[in-house]
């Protein structure tokens, strides 16, 4: 009964707000509040049909690439620097550096060194995103349980075998938050490396729309955002879930008991 | 002694190495010959430094970035303690929450910049929407995170409950709302920059946009410098409060043997 | 299938345990039946327990792992309803935590709260007793001594061994001057000689202070060394297999009581029990 | 009386772009002619146009600096704004000019061997502009319109102007439009000038733009009337003191004097008509960046 | 100071033991020292230790806590670099992990890889020996069998209770088929019926592969129930209190040894050893 009621209020609520939105804009004569009706009209027509190759799919995709590279690299990057601790130490200070530069901040850097196209967007991406998973591989791996490691060595698995076999797994869940807050700096650079380059990408449109005025666009653009957002967040959860089963199904059961 | 010395040494060499590639790559005339030499960089970040200009651009985005992160640590951990605390709140919240958590602030941009202008209180504000959500979705999580165990022997002494959130709940959480800041400090300083890039807030982010379009290639990476220093102040100040409210916490108890 | 051991000792009245003499029983647990969860997803650890526990008696509980014994506690201490029968203390029925008793937790290192200091763990629950300044600290001083941690009393518990942070549990308990003291496995993780000590400041304590002390353990030995009276527990859900009553000289001393040939005699008893296939 | 008689003072926010026409406003200001309307004006410098005409509307801003066809935008979009007095545009004997890149601040540059030889020679060619649906797109698509050719043809960038200047050279864009100083820059660094589209789009008379939104219109309407009076006052002597103006555009801009007298010699007018603008709306309808001619408000200058 | 009951057995040869017969000495101890860091700051833990343990055997090791009982088994698995001293197999000396040699670590919640299952972790150390599939899947069956958790294959060690845990170390170890065995507090937290068993599957594999075995324990009834010979530890830094050799008849049996005078002697002896102020 109790269980009910709480996953009613689960439901109702997001869909209470998204009515109390659509009905009180509805004959909002607000300029930059319009009706929530119009908003997803221009929706429909601007993202789904007259945009979607051409602008929907270009950002999409530069966001995969950007991430996927520096996801790969600062993986296999944070394995060599954790095992090494002279080429550690030396990459550091660099590291922690170029690591508190706000990446939106490069982006007009990269316009200068590589123009406006797409490889600056991809660079700029994967750059930004890759600071915040190399530092947590690095981290997770120097803080592999030393239990494990001497397990590890009694039972004199091969150097293979302690990379793959212990290693890698005994750091997922940190380089996985690690990778959670690359994701979000890909999509925020995606966004920033759009509006302050060249006229193609969702940001691109989104800032254009505000800056002619054309409100229900920006509107649209703005839920567009929000959507992949979320979306992009909700499948890395998802394969985060299935990779990490064991880590989230312990600390489930650490908590219950 | 000898273990000191290495790792410094070290450091100072992949330094070292780093300007020597900036270095030759600009007297290469790499990218068009849009990458300033060491030297013009350096002579025009003395420049900045000596502009009274430059430091209350410098004081605008660090206030702007502390003002707004305070007031939504202060909202966040209030609201988070709250909706962690009553299952009603936390079911009617959660799907509403989890949609807009990853949604970064710059998506809103365009719209806080039409209503609220480019000002500080528009950079402000979008600090504060940045930082509010995980800061609120950490508290509930550290307030989930409370030992059942501490819980039932603060209540088999007979405690109460209120006594239970002050004692037990709030200090179990600390280590999650101290992660939190963690992650909102450095993130404060990256959304004031982009609103003054991207919306024209006051600070070094407007400062950047002018150096861009004004192709003033050398104050443009002078101020990037200027802005990675500002990160790694933050970063250290969040850590240098995090050790010392949470000597206790696992992460940074001093390790007796070693 | 029943245990034919099952009801050696009287229930329902709130007099109970003749063969201990003629104390009046501060605890009876009649029936007493517990399941976790409800509806198709329940589970069943406890059926049916009763026993009764004497003042100044010490009883201890044994049985194998997960059998129930922690979750026994549980609901003494009210921390968890039944689901059937009754506890009661004094023949008042237990809702919630009762105010004259104090808990061990079997979780040693999770019942300490890592942000304070040994000192201000024991001080904990007598904040809200509104006592003298004095008469905390006091309190605190002795309990610490007792369990032979005054020389710890600023580290925090992480910064102990098991063994310790299992004596700041205990001190925090005894600071607290439960008229009935419940502890779950409290000796598990300390070294030989401490846990010998600890017995003994367990016995010590109930002379002292009249306590009636409750205590699950693992170790058959420690169970005969301790108690007058041992319930073991088997079968599952939880029954009582049977009570033993211990007849052993006091005072008890760690040496001498375990060279007797009554003790030895008394251990394979238990023993002989715990090793049915229950 | 002037409201300076009265001896308040009342504060006016205004935001500029910081571009070499702002030279008119703080002449005003040196000069004192807003004090002598009771004003002190205080200038702050917004991103662009489309930022500043957000914040007056908001009431961030009592006024900012807008071209006529970011306040179409905004006016097509419902976005309520009165234009108080002109900023800058071209004289009227502006077009008769022999070197047009005198009179016209903005500039189409194409490399010097390029085969790109008319605006017609655009289409399906990369032209950058410095925004969007803005000035230089909607007078470049002019030209190209003009000249025969299809504006919707050409794939625009946007592009700040040292980054177009590059591009050009590195052929990542086949045309760059740019502002002044970055015109005199790119010919002096070899580019070829193609056309001048700001004078051939708007003729004469007013560009830019003093404009301001409802709240300040309601309640300051003798402030912006003071402004009014101190900024033709200040654009008059502007237009008569070229070398002083263009020391303050200098300084402005963060550029060599050389590089200013190198190039166009700003105009600032002394009135601005309902005329101006409509001309400009008509362009942009029958150029497709507006739906339809916006039908402009009758109050739409302040004091008609 | 020195004890007086050190060195009661032989030493500088590889033959050692004879109380325990003739058997050669397959692990020697001799003069070993420890200490932690190195210059002002190093923490000497073990000062001078010298025992040797015959194939075939089962050594226990007993004292108390922190006296540096898992630091000497880490030296002798190779994992930690001794200070002083040697520590031999069949005449090498140990200076990286050896092949022949297995552990069971005190931890085994940290020993036990979180994101594999119970058989997987079983499987873990065989993989690169290149066994047959089949010889594979047999080894680890019985020794997940031994150890009673055929069932609990394909759950994670995070889903067992803690005894649970300790076995599925222990059925890795005896996956591992080495030729000797080093646990540590192997069975420190198991119920008294699955502690019992599992002791009497520690003879049983002694006679099976003719396993030499060394345990510590804090339990003295384990020490002589299991041992040949029981290695008290005292002092600190540590040293050899005494080697008591444990007489007791064989095939040993729960309950019936454990009732026997000799045991109750034996058991006396050891206690009183560990009750004297080190
Ligand atoms: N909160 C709970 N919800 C559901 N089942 C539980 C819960 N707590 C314990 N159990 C189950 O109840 C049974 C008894 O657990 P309990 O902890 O009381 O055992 P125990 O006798 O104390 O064991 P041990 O000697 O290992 O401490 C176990 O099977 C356990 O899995
Ligand atoms: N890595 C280390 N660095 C420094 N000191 C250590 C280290 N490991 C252990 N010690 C110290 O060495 C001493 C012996 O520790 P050890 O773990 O060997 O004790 P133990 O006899 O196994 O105790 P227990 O019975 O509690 O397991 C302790 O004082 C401990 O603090
Ligand atoms: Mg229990
Ligand atoms: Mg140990």
């Amino acid at each position: 009964m109790k269980s009910v009621r709480l996953w009613l209020l689960g439901v109702g609520t997001p869909l209470v707000l998204l009515a109390v939105w659509w009905f009180a804009s509805a004959d909002s004569t607000d300029t930059f509040f319009p009706p929530l009706a119009e908003i997803l009209d221009r929706f429909r027509a601007l993202w789904l049909f007259d945009h979607f190759t051409s602008d929907v799919l270009v950002s999409l995709r530069n966001l995969a690439l950007g991430y996927a590279i520096a996801g790969v690299a600062a993986v296999a990057v944070g394995f060599v620097t954790a095992l090494s601790a002279p080429i550690r130490w030396a990459v550091d200070p660099v590291i922690h550096f170029l690591r508190g530069i706000p990446p939106v901040a490069l982006v007009p850097i990269f316009i200068s060194l590589m123009g406006f196209g797409l490889e600056m967007r991809i660079t700029s991406i994967a750059l930004a995103a890759f600071f915040p998973t190399f530092i947590a591989t690095v981290d997770g791996l120097r803080a592999v349980d030393r239990g494990l490691l001497d397990v590890a060595s009694v039972y004199r698995l091969s150097r293979g075998e302690r990379v793959v076999s212990v290693l890698l797994p005994a750091a997922g869940p940190q380089i996985f938050s690690g990778l959670q807050v690359s994701l979000q700096t890909a999509f925020v650079v995606m966004i920033a490396s759009e509006m302050l380059g060249p006229s193609q990408g969702i940001g691109a449109m989104t800032l254009l729309a505000q800056q002619s005025f054309m409100i229900s666009d920006m509107w649209s653009g703005i839920l567009l955002l929000g959507v992949i957002g979320f979306a992009a967040n909700f499948l890395f959860d998802l394969v985060r879930r299935k990779v990490l089963a064991w880590y989230i199904g312990s600390r489930r059961l650490a908590r219950a008991s | 002694m000898a273990l000191t010395v290495k790792p410094a040494v070290a450091g100072a060499a992949g330094i070292a190495v780093a300007l020597a590639i900036w270095q030759a790559a600009s007297s290469a005339h790499a990218a068009g010959g849009s990458l300033p030499a060491v030297a013009t960089v350096a002579t025009d970040l003395g420049g900045l430094l000596a502009e009274p200009d430059f430091w209350s651009a410098v004081g605008a985005t660090v206030g702007i970035a502390l003002l707004g992160l305070g007031a939504s640590a202060a909202a966040g951990i209030v609201v988070g303690v709250l909706v962690g605390s009553f299952e009603p709140i936390r079911f009617a919240t959660r799907a509403v929450l989890e949609f807009l958590k990853p949604i970064p602030p710059i998506v809103i941009l365009p719209l806080v910049v039409l209503i609220l202008g480019p000002t500080g209180q528009m950079s402000w504000f979008l600090v504060f929407l940045g930082c509010l959500l995980p800061i609120v979705m950490q508290t509930v999580d550290g307030v989930h995170s409370t030992d059942p165990v501490a819980r039932d022997t603060a209540r088999s002494y007979g405690m109460g409950s209120a006594e239970i959130l002050a004692r037990i709940v709030v200090p179990s959480s600390l280590p999650y709302i101290g992660t939190a800041m963690r992650v909102s400090a450095p993130a404060a300083l990256i959304i004031t920059v982009v609103a003054g890039l991207l919306g024209g807030g006051p600070g070094l982010g407007a400062r950047l946009y002018l150096a861009q379009s004004g192709g003033d290639y050398p104050t443009l990476y002078a101020l990037v410098i200027v802005l990675g220093v500002l990160g790694l102040m933050f970063q250290g100040a969040t850590r240098f409060a995090e050790r010392r409210l949470l000597h206790w916490h696992e992460s940074y108890r001093e390790v007796v043997h070693s | 299938m029943t245990s034919p051991h099952l009801a050696t000792t009287p229930l329902e009245g709130s007099l109970g345990g003749e063969p201990q003499g003629q104390r009046p029983a501060r605890l009876d647990v009649v029936h007493l039946a517990k399941s976790y969860g409800t509806g198709d997803g329940a589970k069943k650890v406890i059926e049916d327990l009763t026993f009764s526990v004497s003042a100044r008696e010490i009883v201890c509980i044994v049985g194998p792992s997960g059998i129930g014994k922690t979750t026994l506690l549980k609901c003494l201490a009210g921390l968890q309803p039944t689901s059937g029968g009754r506890a009661a203390i004094d023949g008042r029925e237990i809702s919630g935590p009762p105010p004259e008793m104090a808990l061990v937790f079997q979780d040693y290192s999770r019942s300490l709260m890592p942000w304070l200091t040994v000192r201000k763990n024991v001080v904990l629950p007598l904040r809200h007793l509104r006592l003298p300044k004095a008469e905390l600290k006091a309190r605190c001083d002795e309990a610490l001594e007792a369990v032979g941690l005054a020389h710890a009393e600023n580290q925090f518990p992480w910064q102990l061994s098991g063994g310790m942070q299992q004596r700041v549990a205990i001190a925090r308990a005894l600071a607290y001057r439960p008229e009935i003291l419940i502890m779950d496995e409290p000796f598990a993780s300390v070294d030989a000689q401490t846990r010998f000590d600890l017995e003994d400041l367990c016995l010590k304590i109930r002379e002292g202070f009249g306590m009636t002390i409750l205590v699950v353990t693992h170790d058959i030995d420690e169970a005969v060394y301790l108690a007058d009276r041992v319930v073991v527990l088997g079968s599952k859900p939880a029954r009582v297999l049977r009570i033993v009553d211990v007849e052993l000289p006091s005072p008890r001393d760690q040496i001498g009581t375990r060279a007797l040939p009554e003790f030895a005699a008394q251990r394979t008893d238990v023993l002989s029990l715990i090793k049915r296939p229950a | 009386a002037s409201p300076g008689a009265s001896g308040s003072v009342t504060t006016l926010r205004v935001g500029t772009i910081g571009i070499g026409s702002d030279a008119a406003i703080k002449l005003a200001e040196e000069k004192g002619y807003f004090k002598e309307e009771g004003l002190d004006v205080k200038i702050s410098v917004v991103a662009n146009p489309p930022a500043g005409i957000a914040a007056a509307q908001s009431g961030q801003l009592d006024l900012t600096y807008t071209p006529s066809i970011p306040l179409l935008n905004a006016l097509s979009n419902n976005v309520p704004l009165t234009v108080v007095a002109a900023a800058d545009g071209y004289s009227a004997q502006a077009m008769t000019s022999k070197d047009l890149t005198k009179v016209d601040d903005t500039g189409l540059v194409v490399q010097k061997g390029s085969s790109i030889n008319r605006p017609r020679d655009l289409e399906g060619k990369s032209v950058s502009v410095p925004a969007r649906k803005a000035q230089l797109e909607v007078t470049v698509s002019k030209l190209i319109k003009d000249d025969g050719g299809d504006p919707s043809k050409v794939n625009w960038m946007v592009l700040d102007p040292s980054s177009a200047l590059q591009s050009l050279n590195s052929g990542r864009v086949d045309a760059a439009s740019l502002v002044a100083p970055f015109v005199s820059k790119a010919i002096s660094q070899g580019d070829r000038l193609l056309a001048s589209p700001g004078v051939e789009f708007f003729k004469a008379g007013a560009v830019g733009l003093w404009a301001t939104g409802n709240s300040t219109l309601g309640k300051e309407r003798q402030a912006l009337e003071g402004f009014k009076t101190a900024i033709y006052k200040a654009n008059a002597y502007a237009n008569t003191h070229i070398d002083e103006a263009q020391q303050l555009s200098a300084q402005i801009t963060n550029t060599p004097l050389s590089v200013i007298k190198a190039g166009a010699v700003n105009y600032w007018p002394d009135t601005v008509t309902t005329g101006d603008i409509q001309r400009v709306d008509d362009s942009m309808a029958e150029l497709g960046y507006l739906k339809a001619p916006v039908k402009l408000p009758s109050n739409l200058i302040l004091g008609d």
